[in-house]
Formats: C-alpha cells, sequence, structure tokens
C-alpha cells in the first residue's frame, strides 16, 4: 500500500494528528483518574501513526529510533518497579504515594473531582507503559505495511 | 522563521486541546470556578512543547500559517451556522428521497478554483454533509471536486458550493 | 430533572438500528458496502455511547465516544485504502 | 429457567468460542484461522468482563462516581492484560503467515505441511 | 554406606568399582590368552551377505534407515497409521487438542 | 535501606532477565561487543540470583515474596491478595534445571549463530524465554503464570523463526505458536471461572477455598490438557518434533526446556490447588494414561525417522512420558498409605528425571546441533564417520545417549530406577512397558550412534566444532557426570525439598 | 468421520461451558450477582489510602498486580521483537561442508 | 418544563433521522447513494444526540454550578461532536473514491464526468 | 429491566458478527466484520461498566487489528480458497 490517498485525506490527516496525539497523552497522563492509562493511550498514540502510514503510503523509517524508545521505556518502567525494592520495600511496592514529591499529592477519601499530583508512582508508570507501548503498536504497523508490500523473496 | 512558526502553531494547538479536555475537571486554581491547577497547567504546557517538538512537522506539512490568525477561527465559528442551516435542509431533502425512493443520481465535476488544501478540504468535507451531495473524487491538480449527486441539476458549481464559497475563501484562503 | 429512562430508550433504539445494519454487513454485495454498514455501525456506537454517558452521568464513558469517534476512521480508512487498490468484477 | 435467562452472557461467550473453534478446525485458510482465534478472545474477554459485573453498580473509578456502589475491578485489569497479549499474539501469527507466503507458498493450511512424520 | 544407596538399591560409587573389578579380571584373562595367534586375510574385514566388500571403504557404512529396517518393516502394521496420523496440519493439532479436551471432560465428569 | 537481597532473590531471577532483555537493543546501538558481554553477564547474574535463591530455600527453608507489599514476607491475609513468588524446594529445583540449560545454550549460541543478522533480537527472545520459564515455575498466582505462559511462548516462537529464511522453521513456529495461544485461551477460561467462583486467584487462598463441584471439574480438565499439551504429551505432541527439529540448533534444548517447564507448572497445580478436593485416584489415571501413550508412541514414531534432530525429538516426547507416568503414580497413591510407601518414592523419582532430562537432553540436542553445524546435514542416511574427526562431539553424545537410554551407571538410570521401583509396585505392566520403552530408547540412541559417527570417515567436515561450543557442553556433561556419580546426595538434597515444597510431606 | 467427530467434541465442550455458565456461583448469584467478593471489596476500600489513586483499575494494573503489568509489557516486547525478527531481511548463512 | 420538551424534541428528531439513515441503507440501489443516506443522516441524528446531552448537561450545571463535572461532560460531548464532523465526511469520501476506484459504476447514474477522467481505470 | 434489554440486543449483534465473520469467503469482509464484532464487544463492555476496557478495545481490537489484519490480507490473498 505504498500510494498516498486523496488530498482530502492528506489534509485531515495532518489536522487530526496532532490532536490524536495530545489526546493519547491526555489519557496516560490522567490514567490515575479517568478511564485510560498506558496501553490505552499508547494504542491511540500508535493509531497516529496507523493514520500517517494510510495516508502518506511511505513512512520515514523510524525503526531503530522506536525500537529505542521501547527499550527506554520498559527500562524506566522495571527500574520503577526495583526501585521500591532497593528502597526498603519489595518490588512493585508503591514508594512515592502521598510523600509530596512528584505526583506524590493525597487524595481524600471517597468520591473526589480527582487531582493531577496523586498517585505516588502508578502515573509514572503509566507514561513509561505508554511510552513503551505506543513504540512497540508503530513498529508493528511499521513492519507489517512494509513486509505487505514488498514482492516474493526467493528463500 | 518558519520552523518557529510550525513549532507555535503545533504547541498553540496541542495547548488547546489539552486545556479543553480538562477544562473544569479537578481541583481548580481558584476555589469553586471552572480553572485548571497550576500542576494542570505546567503539566500541560510541557506537553504541548513536547508535541510542538514532534508534530510540528506533520502539521505544518503544507507550509500554510494563515490560520494563526485568530480572526479566520472566528469565521470558521461563524460559518457553522449557514453548515447548519444547509445541513437541516440537506436532510429534509434526505428523507423525502429515503421514502419516497425517487433519485436521478449522477456523478458531475465542479471547479471551485481553491488555492489551499485546507480549504478544499473544508469544502469537500462541507459538501458531503449537505443536499444530496458525495464528495467521490478530488483531481490533485487542479482541485477540482467530483461530486456523485442525488438529483443530478443544472450548473453544478453554482448550486452545489455557491453558498460556501464565500466563507471557505474568507477563511482559507 | 431525570431524563435517564428517555436516554436509555433512545439507545436502546439505536442499538436495535445497529442491529440492522448488522443486516446490511451480511446482505451488502460488495465489500463497499460493507464498509458503508461498518461506517454506519461506528456512527451509531458513538451515538449511543453519548446518550448512555449522559443516561448514568458519568463523565467518563464519554471519552470512550471520543476515542470511538477517532479510531472508526483509521478502521475506515485503512479498509478504504485497500479497496482502492483492488479490481473487482 | 430464570437461571438460564440471568445466565445469558455466559452463554453467548460459549457460543463465541464454539464458533471460534468451528472456525479453526473446519476452514483452511491460515488468516481466516486466526479470525476464528481473535473470535475465541473476544468470547473470552467477554467472559471476564461479565465475571466483575454487578446489577446498577458504577465504574470502578472514585472520580466523580455516582455513588460508592462499585463493580469488581479485578477482572477489568485482567481483561486489559489479556487484549493486549491477544494483539500481540495475533500480529506475531499475521507476520508469520506473511512470511510463509513470501516463500513463494500460500495460506492454505494444507499446503503448509512441509514438516510432517 | 546405607546414606550413598539411593533407596537401598543403587550406588553408581559401588557400579563403577564393581566394573573396574570384572574389567581388571577380564584383562587378566586376555593376558593368559594364546600369544602366538595371528590375523589371517580374511579376519577384521566386513561380511556383507557373502558379498565381496566394495574397494572404496565409504561404501561400507550402513544408513540410518537401514539400521533397524526388519523391526520397523516387521511392525510396519502398527506404525504405519501412526505415521500417517501426523499430518502436519494445523488443523490436525487442534483436532487432536480438542479430542483430548473433550474426552477428559467427560472422564473427569462421569468418574469424580 | 534495608535491602534483603536474599529475601528479594525470586523478584532478581526474574528482574535480572527481563532488565537484560531490555536494554539489549540499547546496546546494539553502542557496539556489538557490549551486547554479547551483556548477553553472558545477564546469564552469570541470573545463574548467580538462583544459586542465592536455592542455597536460602536449602539452608534455612522456604518462604513467600510478596510483590507490592510493605514486607516481602507475608504476614497478613491481605498480602494474599497480591501477586507472590513462592520460592521453596521446588522452585529451585525447576529454576536450578532451567538455568543450568540456559547456561549451556547460550554459551553454545556465540559461535553457531555466528553470520545471521538482528542477533540483539536473538539475545532479547532468549533473554525473555528465559525470564518466561522462571516466571512460570516460580508463582503462585494464577493469571500472572497465564501471563509467563504467553512470555514463553511469543519468545520461543521468535527464536524458532530466527533462521527466517528456512520455510520450514517459519511454518513450526506459526504451528507451535497456533497451538500454545490456543492452549492459552482456555488456560484462562479455566482462571476465568474459578475467579468467578471463588473471587481469588492466589494457590494457596484457592486451594482452601476450592470444593470439588462442577466448575472445579471443568477447570482442571482444562489446565491438565493445556499444560499436557504444551509439555508436548501424546496426542497433543505434534507440535513438538517439528519445532525440535527446525528450530536453530543452539536453542533447541532451551525450547525443549519450555515445554519441561510447562511439567513443572502442572505438578504444581495438581498437587497445590487439587489435591484436596477431588477423587485424585481418577486424575493420577489420567496422568498415567497419558504418561503411557507418550512413552509409546513417542518411540514408536521415533523408529521411523531419519533426521537426527528429529528423532531425538520423539525420544524427548517419550521421556515426558516417564515424568507424567511417575507423577500420575504418585497423586494417584496420595489418599491411600500406599504413597508412604511408594508413591513419594515415584514422585522423586519423576522430579529427579524431570531435571536429569532437562540437562541430558541439552547435551542430546547440542551435540545433534554440532553435527549439524560440522557437516550441514541432518539427515542420517547421508552421514557417517564423524567419529575421526569429530572426537569430543562423539563422546558428549554417547555420554548423553547412554544417560537418556538409562544406561548405568548414568545419572538417566538413577531416576529412571526409582520410577520402575515405584511403578512396579503400583502396576508390573507399568514398570514392563517403562523398561521395553527404555531397551528401544537405546536401540535408537545406538541407530543414530552408528550412523552418524561410526564407520569410515565420509570426508563430510573437516574438523571439530569451535572451542566454545564443546565448553558449553563441557559444562552440561560435568553436571550430568556429576548427577551420575552421586545420586543419592542430589536426591536428598534437591529433590526432597522439592517433594516438601509441593506440600505433600507422607 | 472426521468433520463429525470434531464437531461432536466442539458441541461437547460448548455443553460443559454452558453447564458451568448456568451453574457459576451456584444458586446465590449468577450474572451480575458475584460471590465471594472478598479480594475485590479490599481492592475498592483500600487503593485510595495505599496508592493516592482514583482509579481503582489502574491501581490494580501497577500495584497490587503490577507484576502483570509488566508480564504485559512484556509480551508486547516480546511480540514486536518476533515480528522484526520474523520480517527482517532474510540472508541465508550456509553451514558445514568443508569450509 | 418547556426544556424538557425541548430536549424531547432533539431526542427525537436524532431518533428519526438515524432511523431514516438505517432506511436508506437498505432502500437505495448501489454503494453511493447508501452512502449519503448513511452519513449525512447518521451524522445529522448523532449531532442532534450531542445537543441534547450538551443541553441537557449544561442546565445541569446551570442549575448547581459547584458542580463542575457536568460541564466537564457538555464540553467532552463537544469534543466528541467535532471528531465526528472531521472524520465521517472524509471516511465516507474516502470510501466512495475507493468504490468507484474498483470498478463499481453508479446505478442508474445519468451523468458520470469521473469515468472520463483520463488514466482513470 | 431496559438495561438487560439494551444487553441482550448488543449480545445479538456479537454473535450476528461473529457468524458473519466465519460466513463470508471474502476475507476483507471477514475482517471488516471482525471489525464491526469489536465494536459491538465494546459496547457491551461500556453497558458492563468497564471503561477502560472499552477504550483499550476500541483502540486495540477496533483499530489496530483490523489494520493489521488487512496488511496480512494485503500480502497474501483475498479469496479464501485454497490456493
Amino acid at each position: 500500500m505504498n500510494w498516498e490517498m486523496s488530498k482530502i485525506v492528506r489534509t485531515v490527516t495532518d489536522i487530526m494528528v496532532v490532536p490524536i496525539i495530545v489526546y493519547g497523552i491526555y489519557l496516560i497522563v490522567h490514567g490515575h483518574l479517568t478511564p485510560g492509562g498506558g496501553f490505552q493511550g499508547g494504542a491511540v498514540i500508535a493509531s497516529s501513526t496507523a493514520l500517517l502510514i494510510i495516508a502518506y503510503g511511505s513512512f520515514r523509517d523510524h525503526k531503530a529510533d522506536l525500537s529505542s524508545i521501547e527499550s527506554i521505556g520498559l527500562t524506566l518502567f522495571i527500574i520503577l518497579a526495583l526501585l521500591g525494592l532497593f528502597l526498603g520495600a519489595t518490588m512493585f511496592h508503591n514508594y512515592s504515594a502521598g510523600t509530596g514529591g512528584l505526583f506524590g499529592g493525597t487524595v481524600p477519601q471517597g468520591i473526589n473531582p480527582g487531582y493531577i499530583n496523586t498517585g505516588g508512582t502508578v502515573p509514572l508508570m503509566n507514561i513509561m507503559v505508554g511510552l513503551e507501548v505506543a513504540a512497540a503498536l508503530s513498529l508493528i504497523l511499521l513492519m507489517m505495511g512494509k513486509a505487505s508490500d514488498s514482492v516474493e523473496v526467493e528463500a | 522563521m518558519d520552523e518557529s512558526k510550525a513549532f507555535v502553531s503545533t504547541f498553540l494547538l496541542a495547548l488547546f486541546v489539552y486545556l479543553f479536555l480538562t477544562l473544569a475537571a479537578g481541583r481548580s486554581m481558584i476555589e469553586g470556578s471552572i480553572l485548571w491547577s497550576v500542576e494542570e497547567l505546567v503539566l500541560g504546557i510541557s506537553i504541548a512543547l513536547i508535541v510542538g517538538a514532534v508534530g510540528s512537522s506533520i502539521l505544518c506539512r503544507s507550509g500554510n500559517y494563515r490560520m494563526l490568525n485568530p480572526l479566520r477561527w472566528l469565521i470558521i465559528l461563524v460559518y457553522c451556522v449557514p453548515l447548519f442551516v444547509e445541513m437541516v435542509k440537506a436532510n429534509m431533502d434526505m428523507a423525502y428521497r429515503v421514502i419516497t425512493g425517487k433519485i436521478d443520481p449522477g456523478i458531475v465535476r465542479i471547479s471551485p478554483k481553491l488555492k489551499t488544501d485546507l480549504g478544499i478540504t473544508a469544502l469537500a468535507n462541507s459538501i458531503t454533509l449537505t443536499p444530496g451531495t458525495l464528495t467521490v473524487d478530488v483531481d490533485d491538480e487542479t482541485g477540482d471536486l467530483f461530486i456523485h449527486w442525488i438529483n443530478v441539476g443544472k450548473n453544478p458549481t453554482k448550486t452545489i458550493a455557491g453558498n460556501f464559497l464565500p466563507w471557505i475563501r474568507r477563511f482559507a484562503e | 430533572m431525570n431524563l435517564s429512562f428517555e436516554f436509555y430508550l433512545v439507545a436502546v433504539v439505536f442499538v436495535f438500528y445497529i442491529l440492522i445494519s448488522v443486516l446490511r454487513l451480511f446482505l451488502g454485495p460488495t465489500a463497499p458496502d460493507r464498509a458503508v454498514a461498518l461506517d454506519t455501525i461506528n456512527t451509531l456506537v458513538v451515538a449511543s455511547m453519548v446518550g448512555l454517558g449522559a443516561a448514568t452521568w458519568e463523565t467518563l464513558f464519554i471519552d470512550i465516544a471520543i476515542v470511538y469517534a477517532i479510531l472508526s476512521f483509521v478502521t475506515t480508512l485503512y479498509i478504504a485504502k485497500y479497496l482502492e487498490g483492488v479490481k473487482e468484477g | 429457567m430464570n437461571q438460564w435467562v440471568i445466565a445469558l452472557p455466559f452463554i453467548t461467550v460459549a457460543l463465541l468460542i464454539s464458533l471460534g473453534l468451528y472456525t479453526i478446525l473446519f476452514k483452511r485458510n491460515l488468516i481466516k484461522m486466526i479470525m476464528g482465534l481473535a473470535i475465541i478472545q473476544n468470547g473470552v474477554n467477554l467472559f471476564l468482563v461479565s465475571l466483575a459485573y454487578r446489577e446498577g453498580y458504577a465504574a470502578p473509578i472514585w472520580t466523580s462516581a455516582p455513588g460508592e456502589d462499585m463493580v469488581l475491578p479485578t477482572s477489568h485489569a485482567l481483561t486489559l492484560t489479556s487484549i493486549v497479549i491477544g494483539l500481540a499474539t495475533t500480529a506475531l501469527m499475521l507476520s508469520f503467515v506473511i512470511m510463509l507466503k513470501k516463500h513463494k507458498g500460500s495460506v492454505d493450511s494444507f499446503k503448509n505441511r512441509r514438516c510432517r512424520e | 554406606m546405607i546414606d550413598i544407596l539411593l533407596k537401598d538399591m543403587w550406588s553408581p560409587i559401588v557400579f563403577i568399582i564393581v566394573s573396574l573389578l570384572t574389567a581388571l579380571v577380564a584383562y587378566m584373562f586376555y593376558r593368559i590368552g594364546d600369544e602366538g595367534y595371528k590375523r589371517t586375510r580374511h579376519k577384521g574385514e566386513p561380511f556383507i551377505s557373502g558379498n565381496m566388500p566394495p574397494k572404496d571403504p565409504r561404501m561400507i557404512h550402513v544408513g540410518g534407515d537401514n539400521v533397524f529396517w526388519g523391526f520397523t518393516h516387521a511392525l510396519r502394521k502398527y506404525l504405519d497409521p501412526l505415521v500417517k496420523a501426523h499430518t502436519g496440519i494445523i488443523n490436525d493439532y487442534v483436532y487432536w487438542m480438542v479430542i483430548t479436551m473433550a474426552l477428559v471432560l467427560i472422564y473427569v465428569y462421569l468418574l469424580i | 535501606m534495608s535491602m534483603d537481597l536474599v529475601s528479594a532473590s525470586p523478584a532478581f531471577v526474574l528482574g535480572i532477565p527481563l532488565l537484560f532483555a531490555f536494554l539489549t537493543p540499547l546496546a546494539n546501538r553502542v557496539s556489538k561487543d557490549l551486547r554479547d558481554a551483556m548477553f553472558v553477564i545477564g546469564l552469570l547474574l541470573t545463574a548467580l540470583f538462583v544459586g542465592i535463591m536455592a542455597y536460602e530455600v536449602y539452608t534455612s527453608g522456604s518462604w513467600i515474596y510478596v510483590f507490592g507489599s510493605e514486607e516481602s514476607r507475608p504476614t497478613q491475609t491481605a498480602s494474599y491478595f497480591r501477586i507472590m513468588f513462592a520460592a521453596d524446594g521446588f522452585s529451585a529445583l525447576a529454576s536450578i534445571t532451567m538455568v543450568i540449560t540456559a547456561l549451556g545454550a547460550g554459551l553454545y549460541s556465540f559461535a553457531y549463530m555466528e553470520g545471521n543478522t538482528g542477533m540483539e533480537k536473538f539475545y532479547t527472545l532468549f533473554f525473555l524465554t528465559l525470564a518466561g520459564v522462571m516466571g512460570m515455575v516460580l508463582t503462585a498466582d494464577l493469571f500472572n503464570l497465564f501471563v509467563w505462559f504467553e512470555v514463553t511462548s511469543i519468545a520461543s516462537c521468535g527464536l524458532v523463526a530466527f533462521q527466517n529464511y528456512k520455510v520450514k522453521s517459519v511454518e513450526a513456529a506459526l504451528k507451535y505458536m497456533f497451538i500454545s495461544v490456543l492452549g492459552g485461551l482456555f488456560f484462562l477460561v479455566s482462571i476465568g471461572l474459578l475467579y468467578g467462583e471463588y473471587g481469588v486467584l492466589n494457590f494457596f487462598l484457592l486451594a482452601d477455598a476450592l470444593t470439588g463441584g462442577m466448575i472445579d471439574k471443568v477447570a482442571l480438565s482444562i489446565i491438565i490438557v493445556v499444560f499436557a499439551m504444551k509439555a508436548s504429551s501424546v496426542p497433543m505432541h505434534m507440535w513438538a518434533p517439528d519445532v525440535y527439529a527446525e528450530s536453530p540448533g543452539s536453542v533447541t534444548p532451551f525450547i525443549a526446556i519450555t515445554s519441561l517447564g510447562s511439567l513443572f507448572v502442572l505438578t504444581r497445580i495438581i498437587f497445590t490447588l487439587f489435591r484436596y478436593s477431588f477423587g485424585v485416584a481418577a486424575v493420577g489415571h489420567l496422568l498415567i494414561i497419558l504418561g503411557l501413550l507418550s512413552m509409546f508412541v513417542g518411540i514408536s514414531m521415533a523408529l521411523k525417522q531419519s533426521d537426527v534432530k528429529r528423532l531425538i525429538a520423539y525420544l524427548s516426547v517419550s521421556q515426558i512420558g516417564y515424568m507424567l507416568m511417575a507423577i500420575g503414580v504418585a497423586f494417584a497413591t496420595l489418599d491411600s498409605a500406599d504413597y508412604s510407601s511408594f508413591g513419594a518414592m515415584a514422585l522423586e523419582g519423576g522430579l529427579f528425571h524431570m531435571i536429569n532430562d532437562g540437562v541430558y537432553k541439552a547435551l542430546l540436542f547440542l551435540s545433534a546441533a554440532s553435527v549439524v553445524y560440522a557437516t550441514g546435514i541432518g539427515d542420517l542416511n547421508k552421514l557417517g564417520g564423524l567419529a575421526h574427526k569429530m572426537p569430543y562431539t562423539t563422546m558428549f553424545f554417547l555420554l548423553g545417549g547412554l544417560s537418556i537410554a538409562g544406561v548405568p551407571p548414568l545419572s538417566g538410570f538413577s531416576s529412571k530406577l526409582l520410577i520402575y521401583q515405584s511403578v512396579y509396585l503400583y502396576h508390573p505392566i507399568l514398570a514392563i512397558i517403562a523398561l521395553v520403552v527404555s531397551i528401544i530408547t537405546f536401540a535408537l540412541i545406538g541407530k543414530i550412534f552408528y550412523s552418524a559417527f561410526l564407520g569410515p570417515d565420509q570426508g563430510l567436515t573437516r574438523g571439530e566444532v569451535p572451542r566454545s561450543m564443546l565448553v558449553a557442553m563441557g559444562i552440561l556433561t560435568v553436571v550430568v557426570i556429576l548427577f551420575s556419580l552421586f545420586p543419592n546426595y542430589v536426591v536428598a538434597e534437591i529433590v526432597v525439598p522439592a517433594v516438601e515444597g509441593l506440600g505433600v510431606v507422607a | 468421520m472426521r468433520k463429525l467427530v470434531a464437531f461432536l467434541a466442539i458441541m461437547i465442550i460448548f455443553a460443559f461451558l454452558v453447564i458451568t455458565a448456568v451453574e457459576l456461583r451456584g444458586d446465590d448469584g449468577g450474572f451480575g450477582e458475584p460471590v465471594n467478593t472478598e479480594m475485590d471489596e479490599y481492592f475498592l476500600e483500600n487503593s485510595q489510602s495505599h496508592n493516592q489513586v482514583n482509579n481503582i483499575v489502574t491501581a490494580i494494573l501497577f500495584d497490587y498486580r503490577g507484576l502483570d503489568t509488566l508480564g504485559e509489557a512484556t509480551v508486547l516486547f516480546a511480540a514486536v521483537s518476533g515480528v522484526l525478527t520474523v520480517l527482517r531481511k532474510m540472508k541465508p548463512v550456509k553451514r558445514g561442508g568443508k569450509r | 418544563m418547556i426544556f424538557t420538551a425541548f430536549l424531547y424534541g432533539l431526542l427525537v428528531v436524532s431518533v428519526l433521522f438515524n432511523g431514516l439513515g438505517v432506511i436508506g441503507l437498505h432502500r437505495f440501489p448501489d454503494v453511493y447513494t447508501r452512502l449519503h443516506a448513511a452519513t449525512k443522516c447518521t451524522t445529522f441524528g448523532t449531532i442532534f444526540m450531542t445537543f441534547a446531552v450538551m443541553a441537557y448537561s449544561g442546565y445541569m450545571y446551570y442549575t448547581n454550578p459547584d458542580q463542575t463535572e457536568y460541564l466537564n461532560m457538555s464540553l467532552h460531548t463537544l469534543a466528541a461532536l467535532v471528531a465526528i464532523l472531521i472524520t465521517n465526511p472524509t471516511g465516507a469520501h474516502a470510501i466512495a473514491r475507493a468504490a468507484h476506484r474498483v470498478g463499481i459504476k453508479p446505478k442508474f447514474a445519468s451523468v458520470d464526468h469521473l469515468a472520463k477522467k483520463e488514466g482513470y481505470p | 429491566m431496559i438495561y438487560f434489554v439494551l444487553q441482550i440486543l448488543v449480545l445479538v449483534g456479537l454473535v450476528m458478527t461473529s457468524l458473519a465473520v466465519i460466513l463470508f469467503k471474502d476475507l476483507i469482509s471477514a475482517a471488516i466484520s471482525l471489525g464491526a464484532s469489536s465494536l459491538i464487544l465494546s459496547l457491551q463492555f461500556y453497558l458492563l461498566r468497564a471503561p477502560d476496557v472499552a477504550i483499550a478495545e476500541a483502540a486495540v481490537g477496533a483499530a489496530l487489528t483490523t489494520a493489521i489484519f488487512i496488511f496480512a490480507i494485503k500480502a497474501s490473498q483475498r479469496e479464501e480458497g485454497y490456493r
């Protein structure tokens, strides 16, 4: 599928990509308040890649960069998890909830409107997983899109 | 110069979308109001910076910075009114055709003579939403639109696009 | 003012419409027809989601409708682009 | 009898799983078989979410929730995991199929039997 | 000594010692054999059904399928259907799994 | 700052391979040497933490590691709602098996995979498979088990299809993937059933809650079938020969170890979850039937093979049968006095056979891979006379082969002896069948040895395989010899704690 | 014959699934009325005090069952590695013989 | 009371137009005309649905201004509306173009300028 | 009660679309049906009060799965026939 779609589709794609990315990031960083989180937001961001691939046919090959982003996201995720272990508790312990640092606020019990500065490690992990998922799904789409174009190869 | 323009426009769009989505949610800056909290604003600005860096080459691919003028956005908002009126008419017409089944379709060519991609797109989408017409294809060089018209009449360019063209020229050209 | 029941009723009607559109999915002689049916289902699903969100007073559910409205577009484009490249009898 | 009506979502799950199994066993096209797997995945996801449902309760999110009664959250988390796993497996299997096709092969499972006996 | 025996039955140390002793005894028997024995012309050459051995030593080797040919040939009535069941088709793999699952479900339902 | 490395070793056993897997693509961008060095370091670190965990288990008893709570060893019921790892004798045994094989296969891969592109993906997938297997055998949570099950399946499928220029590899990977995903979905159904009925996912809480009703029966049946399938038990074994024969030679033992891991998991599930609520005899009989079928069909199919790796694959299927039979006998006698007289011995034999099987099968597969590496041929009809040029490989193969055939004094004999004795007391026929299968296994090893290594030199190869491959096989050989020489020690120190870890002390 | 057996097997599995679907949770509940909700109630009550998180599903995903999420991300990572592996450029490596 | 009636009116219009769209989907003879029905009517119906929700939640915010989530809901519904308005016609255009390129001719067409375009299948 | 009716209607739609996946010989139509099936499944998740899952299913099941299926069909063949 290495040809461009019509001008209308391309223009709409250009306009839509930035709001879609922002919406995906919104889903990620509000993951601890509203439905959403790393996976959903990452998938939405990856759908912007899908839009670009489909509208322009060929997309510049960011394979190595995307792979690095994926690795960095996962590495930071597991390091965040292991930090709980090194800080005296166990792996995946939420050590920064309610301590007042980054995302370290406290929430009132029960129903509340939701404050962004809460959650401890949970929003951070959300962001890392979001990075990973967005990069991974984009990579899958890129690879499969490229593979669907090429002709048969002899072994 | 162009790069900074592109960055600024992308930044503004991203910030606008983010602030729009988080308006009236969570703790507010002033107790009881609908505004954002300080953390939210900081987060929004940093996100907009990132998105501006990543997405500026996509949003401003055409190199058209006319939309940075706020007046044009106002015109778009005003344009919604005639569009809505046209849509009401269109749907009355559509209801009539669905119920009676009287159709006389055909594909016609119109030449709106618009220059920018945004204008062509806006026109095409408006046409698709309104009286018995549907954009099938677009000529990439001349910007001519091919319209599937459910009840073919005379002078297609004027009949189909006549109401929209002045508005679109105003905000997109 | 509580219009929950009315919104529910409207949603039921929309879901009923979806079922009718699924019929077109079955019947549609060509693949573009089926794509049209899918498009219709998309729009109807968004509409019923918005209605249900209002019915239960959960703002969160509107977010899903937004995701839907965006992503159904991607699906439609993929199908359309595939069909563009294929000749049909 | 009442129990049969109430258990309708679960019965739908059983139906979906059977439909998927039917597709896998009786269709020869590999892509169609993977679609059968996707149907089974849908059924299993529906099953997991149905387990969590409580009549008249709200979504398990405290942000502006209508009340304190919430449906069970655990199986939502399980289902999320399962959905992503489903996507990953589907993508990998489809790329295997693409590779098989590229080796001047076919996507018919009866033709792809070079390893046997 | 009991401790190093596997369930009072088996000890590799003892086994190795015993086998070494046996080898020693065999060697002693070998030593008292006839010293004056000589190899004749055909001793040590392969015997293939009375045919003359081929000139090229590579041809002497017996390939994999021929090693237990008689055994597998005698068992062919049992082996051939078994081999035929291994079709290499994915549908069949799933088929066997589903059938096993159905049988196990019935078995567990009936017997427990 | 009270980091308790020993308590946290189960987390590290899982975390180290994962961390290195994630770092490998980054290291590849820096330099190739760093990537290779990280591969070795990661394997050695994993082995180190497995050692720490096993040492702690054997010296001061087992414990449970809770993820995410304040304290690592649980003191309250609420901790059981979180995911936990069981660090007991059983998981120590299993992870020791895994890590030995991983070390052997990993070191072997260096020279064997030379010349392939995209090696960082190979290392990544290798680490991921290792992490998945470790998670599978360590976890004490049903859904977590499912997740690591999928990780193992997907990563090992990637490994199988690594040589994507071979169409057979891709095909085998697709088959393996397809059937594992289907099995995983059925497993998920049974998890859903148990969760829906009892509301918990932890093994220990679930074991207390189970009542033995209809739901439990269906869930148990599905779990048994799925894990027997992954362990390549007949009649769901058909993927195994394809995958073992077509995967890159250096990782074949590692892929075989994933099916052994499934067997470990099956053992743990039936012994901890289902032992209190079921007619255990019937389930034991089911396992015995599966085991007998595996032994017999596996060895029969092996008779007809002419490809060396495929033949060994069928041998491994028949070996799985031994373990299934031993576990089945142990489980069948669990409710009666027979357990203390011979059931425990059957369980010990089965577990001992598992660790033996992992090691000597790895040795066999690696030496078969050496043959393929040196000659480029896997067909037994064309091979011959390799012993002249490859003396070490011949020796390694002979050692592994005699061990798998159960020839005294090698390790395979010790474990098989335990199985024969106990199974004979349960029913003599079973022992006789096992003996017959063992004899045919010996004959088949003789067939490979004769047709590939003996005979006049055919000039198929120039010389021995590279030294690093020999070192890798040498490590495994040393382990086999150690297990052969000190079986009593191994049984007393490793296998008996494992039996205790299953919670079935007689 | 083969098709008949397969069909029968599917029907048996379907029957067992339906029976379990109806039997699930016995007479106390069914669809929409779960029993034995101790674990979930614990999560519902404590996620705010433990993690300061409003969205309980996220709290479960990243704290109570964080290892599952790590595994899930790992699955995706493995799948991407697999896709990259399978779809990379094919370059056969010759083995063996008289090199 | 009047406001409730207004909301009822919006809902009825929405149901009506969506129904028309679905009926048109079955009644029209070919892809293009079906697209007319499906896109226009359902978009229009959905617009009215979102209007109803926006009016409803806006009214609730108006009556109790301290409950900001009502306003939030209204805004998010507006976002959904904008997304629908941008994507739906574009999707319809893509499908129509694909159908024409595939070679599906419009039934009963009196004119077809596109068919004469050069270099077109 | 009306909620239950809603769920039943959605479930019927789900089964219908899944059946369509099986019945179509044209793979692209089957992929479209699978997309519709995911869509309706997501609506059911929505009704079961699982917004997180609904978003994930919408993003993953409806958009990305369909996309990769279409890529695979493009790379292989469109008809289900035995080739």
